[in-house]
């Protein structure tokens, strides 16, 4: 219970203050914020265990963090610092940390879902007990290279979760102008059992993602789940400076009221959240410090890594 | 005179053509808002009929397009990011390329696909920050890297009114470029027609796009040190203006090409093979281009080490001119 | 019912003279035999009216004979002819015929889905009230492109009819191997009403696409029909010399009990079947004549209509 | 001497791979049946595990592969059609190969792609008989095309072992190609080591795949006539043998190159480009390619006049020799 605070607190703040670095010019390049929809990324990876693996998206600080990665390293990244998870390689889209079986973020809508099914499948081909949690939004849902994994996963009953971050909106496209049926009959046609679940709720996402999971490990195959949920924030840092109509205010405020991180705190005494949250700033504050402290890449060392070789 | 952006010019060209001709429409990724800008007040002007926004289904869309092409319309497909078009390679390389041959000429596809934003986008590293043209050169699609507000305005309205498909990579390097022109001059640029944006003797420096400006800028810079370097825009990539390049080449004697993509069998490539076939050169031709494989890493300064920068030129240049 | 059987009967004697022609190499390269599916073409054809438009496949010249192109100038394509459909310059699996409507077929499985619906689409946005038919495989239910197109057309009520082949194989992959879930709950899943159709029986396939284009026309969007069918023979004409097993002898057998020649050919009497069938056969004859004395294009022009403007 | 053929050795080459190393597996489709007959055999000595038949979903196992080699695995991919590559393109181009880069270096993807059979299956027309090599080698993915029975199986294995993507072109014209060998003698070769396969004096001829065979029988033909051709088969397009390149045209002062591509930016064109760079020639160089744009026409002798022929480099050969 805590955990699942401590978790959603963390991702919230930590996002606030990136976005802070997106201001000052700190990180460049501009961030998808993940407010809103820490309930997903907290649940979801609380099910997982040592060996599982993760794929993440575009919007993926949460699904990084939630997993376990160091905050300070995640944010060096973002920051192009040697430090950064990927040494400053990747930045904010493709932060990976494979000690973690995290797999990347992958900039490409759609495509992780294949490679997660891929990693998976390899895993228990090679015996071990691996599921593989798989995160993508609900613009997602009309890739073909996605629908095409769904099918890939099912037919070979592959060790893995799909989780739909349904957040209502693909940029500024309405899931109601962009999907014809439902997300859920989708996945089920494939032949995978499909939920929708309240994703502002930590616990909620945790206990079907548990469900996902043993099942995933009892050789049944994949699993989708469908997290409603609502990104409180622009789609990228790059929409607080451009004026794009496309929800209202009055939605945004309904949206916004059930927020994960007030839900999840509620369950806490007011002491132990107090407690939390300070352990989440002093955390953010070391992680800022180091971040801003550590090197920046050696621009002769631009295509280190190019080849597995070396450049 | 007014001032037009390279950004408005190609809002502008979308525009006119909306308006002179019923058959063309748009459609593509958060356009309807104008999430990149490009298509700013369209939606507004003529409606969702004609500003289709899509699901996020670009292999469908790119197909979609090419099936109201061949039922007489001229789609024209904004795409939000570089790479997007690798994944739509097949519909447009096998599909809208192929159908006017295969079919003995039958149909025609003429559809446009603009990618405001190619390359480098600063902090959008790795997947988005490609430069593809040399790929739809070498499979044969019309490909064309505007580099001026005018050139962009006139070949997105060319590339639209073309029979067949044509690509046109707008660079996020030149989209804030702005220019100080009477609007009643922007015309229809044909495909395939270089321009020699600035005349000099000593060397051939060929640029497209962004880079235009930086080879200006290094011309500048070494007009002042007794060296006279014209520059070459192709502005088309395919069809290219072979004539052009070698009619220059052929005066200076020695040439430079600054290309931001990757090296082999790239743009570059074939400009030093169409040279190495008709001119004879005072020195060896020199590249100055992404290295092989290149893939932009995200922080800024490895970003900008990857893409060819004015001091390169500015070596290569004289080290062209130092040969022999 | 006369009709019906004369186009069944006219692709079959086709493509079993198509496959000596092959033997005798005048045809080059080979052919994807449509025997044992004459029913769909024929049906799904016979719904059509002038304006309509279709697409094929890599197995397309019942599509394109059943739309009713002229068997001499389908012939002379697969012969590389300048009297052919293409001028020669399609063959086989790239037959079109745009004064029928016939946007040709695709040899890339799973892409003309989209372009019928874009197709479609724009004639309706023209004002004119054509339909768009799309042939394809069961194969082709696993590509991307093509599930992405079920969505576009439902989504923007594209009068487009979905006609899925499902002759139980791709290539040597059995369907049960390929299609986690079912063929028509995929279709369902995109939000269009989907139908298993008997795919040996002209008339049943007429039923169900008459149906389907009513719909279409009126406005109310796609409809997907499954027609279950069996290839009688190879793959493709290759498979006449390689050994590839993976069909036993009995299913070979099952499978070619329920012709669709036979189906509706006892619903003519003797004598009107005899004379339908003398009619095909002189036609055909016919057609090889005009085929075989047909001129080769000229090498010289082998880029002719590369570009809309000339090679 | 045993005979072996270009097409058993591919065969041999994974059957060997398969057994040497549990992480390896192939996937595709029909590969079980062994439609194009590489994989004859492999499933039933290997298993459904290891000879995975896949559903016609290109893009979801293109990336299942990079997901499997993540973790560990050394999945190999057989296609049936070269232009499955172009519908693959994003998932190879921007996806496996960018993530060794990308995440710092913290994974490699070892995953090498089969296409048996690429460029012009007689009578496979348009959409089924494109050599894309140099779009591969473009983005700097590394690129082989094996020319002898030899080559195909050591290139192939060490492709296989190489901790990279690496595409593995087999031209359908090299497919039936026999050779007189000791079995023992089969070995990895290395990427990026060019061959000279017949040496000469008076001209270099480039050529790659089954065009390798085609140049030697025009280097016997115009040695008859006196002419001496030197035979440069670069064997991988990327990386490139560019020393060994420079090294032959140095001798010979004359350079042609085969290639059945297209020429705009294809491989030909970089050949002449790093000559031009780094070499002196006593004459223009020249390609011999597919035209611009091709899209293989379906009749036979269509077909064959897009394609580069013997007596077309003939031509160009003693055109060159003429020169100057
Ligand atoms: C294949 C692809 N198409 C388009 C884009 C550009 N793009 C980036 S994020 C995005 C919207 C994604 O929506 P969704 O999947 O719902 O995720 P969300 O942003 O809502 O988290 C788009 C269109 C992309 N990166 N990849
Ligand atoms: C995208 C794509 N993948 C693979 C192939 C090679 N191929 C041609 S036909 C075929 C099988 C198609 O099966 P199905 O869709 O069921 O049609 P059928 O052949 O049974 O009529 C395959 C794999 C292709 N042409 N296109
Ligand atoms: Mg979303
Ligand atoms: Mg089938």
């Amino acid at each position: 219970m805590t955990d699942l605070y401590r978790t959603v607190r963390l991702i919230r703040r930590f996002e606030e203050r990136a976005i802070e670095f997106v201001r000052s010019g700190e990180i460049v390049g501009g961030i998808h914020p993940y407010i809103g929809q820490e309930a997903i990324a907290a649940g979801v990876c609380a099910a997982l265990g040592p060996d599982d693996v993760l794929t993440s998206t575009h919007r993926g600080h949460g699904h990084v963090l939630a997993r376990g990665a160091d905050p300070a390293r995640l944010l060096a990244e973002l920051m192009g610092r040697e430090t950064g998870l990927n040494k400053g390689r990747g930045g904010s889209m493709h932060a990976a940390d494979f000690a973690l079986g995290i797999l990347g973020a992958n900039a490409i809508v759609g495509a992780a879902g294949s490679i997660a099914t891929g990693a998976a499948w390899a895993a228990r081909s090679q015996g071990r007990d691996t599921v593989a949690a798989t995160f993508f939004g609900d613009g997602a849902m009309n890739e073909g290279m996605l629908l095409e994994a769904f099918n890939l996963a099912a037919l070979w009953q592959v060790p893995v979760v799909f989780v739909c971050e349904n957040n209502g909106y693909a940029t500024t496209m309405p899931v109601a102008s962009a999907i014809a049926g439902s997300i859920t009959a989708r996945a089920r046609a494939f032949g995978m059992p499909a939920f929708t679940v309240d994703g502002q709720d930590p616990e909620k996402v945790l206990e079907a993602m548990n469900t996902a999971v043993a099942r995933a490990r009892a050789g049944r195959g994949p699993t989708f789940l469908e997290c409603v949920t609502y990104r409180f924030d622009a789609h990228h840092t790059f929409e607080h400076r451009a004026r794009l109509s496309y929800r209202s205010t009055e939605e945004i405020s309904t949206g916004r009221s059930r927020c994960p991180v007030e839900i999840q705190g509620a369950r806490l005494t007011a002491a132990d959240r107090a407690a939390v949250d300070a352990e989440v700033e002093s955390l953010l504050d070391a992680a800022a410090e180091v971040a801003l402290g550590s090197a920046h890449p050696d621009p002769a060392a631009a295509l280190a890594y190019l080849y597995a070789g070396g450049a | 005179m007014p001032k037009l952006s390279y950004l408005k010019a190609l809002n502008r060209a979308l525009g006119d053509e909306l308006e002179r001709d019923p058959a063309v429409f748009l459609l593509g990724e958060d356009i309807r808002a104008a999430a990149s800008n490009v298509t700013a007040g369209l939606f507004d002007r003529f409606g969702a009929d004609r500003v289709l926004d899509t699901p996020l289904s670009e292999q469908a869309f790119t197909n979609f397009a090419t099936g109201a092409a061949l039922a007489g319309m001229r789609p024209v497909i904004e795409f939000q990011i570089p790479s997007l078009l690798f994944l739509v390679f097949e519909q447009i390389a096998n599909q809208a390329h192929k159908f006017s041959l295969m079919t003995g000429g039958q149909c025609k596809v003429p559809v446009t696909y603009v990618v405001p934003g190619s390359g480098s986008r600063t902090g959008w590293a790795g997947q988005h920050s490609d430069h593809p043209y040399a790929l739809f050169a070498h499979v044969g699609v019309k490909t064309v890297v505007p580099s001026t507000p005018a050139d962009a305005y006139g070949l997105l309205v060319t590339a639209i009114r073309d029979d067949d498909p044509v690509v046109v990579f707008a660079p996020s390097g030149a989209l804030g470029v702005r220019e100080d022109l009477d609007f009643g001059t922007l015309a229809p640029i044909p495909l395939g027609e270089g321009r020699i944006a600035r005349s000099g003797t000593d060397v051939t420096v060929v640029a497209l796009g962004h880079l235009v400006h930086d080879a200006l800028a290094v011309a500048d810079e070494l007009a002042g040190r007794g060296i006279s370097a014209e520059v070459f825009d192709p502005r088309t990539v395919y069809p290219l203006d072979v004539d052009g390049v070698v009619e220059s080449v052929g005066r200076t004697g020695r040439l430079v090409v600054v290309d931001d993509s990757n090296r082999t069998s790239g743009f570059a490539a074939e400009i030093l093979a169409v040279v190495a076939e008709r001119c004879d050169l005072a020195a060896p031709p020199r590249r100055v281009t992404r290295p092989d494989g290149a893939v932009l890493p995200f922080a800024l300064a490895l970003d900008r080490a990857v893409q060819p920068g004015r001091e390169q030129l500015v070596a290569v240049i004289n080290a062209v001119l130092e040969d022999r």
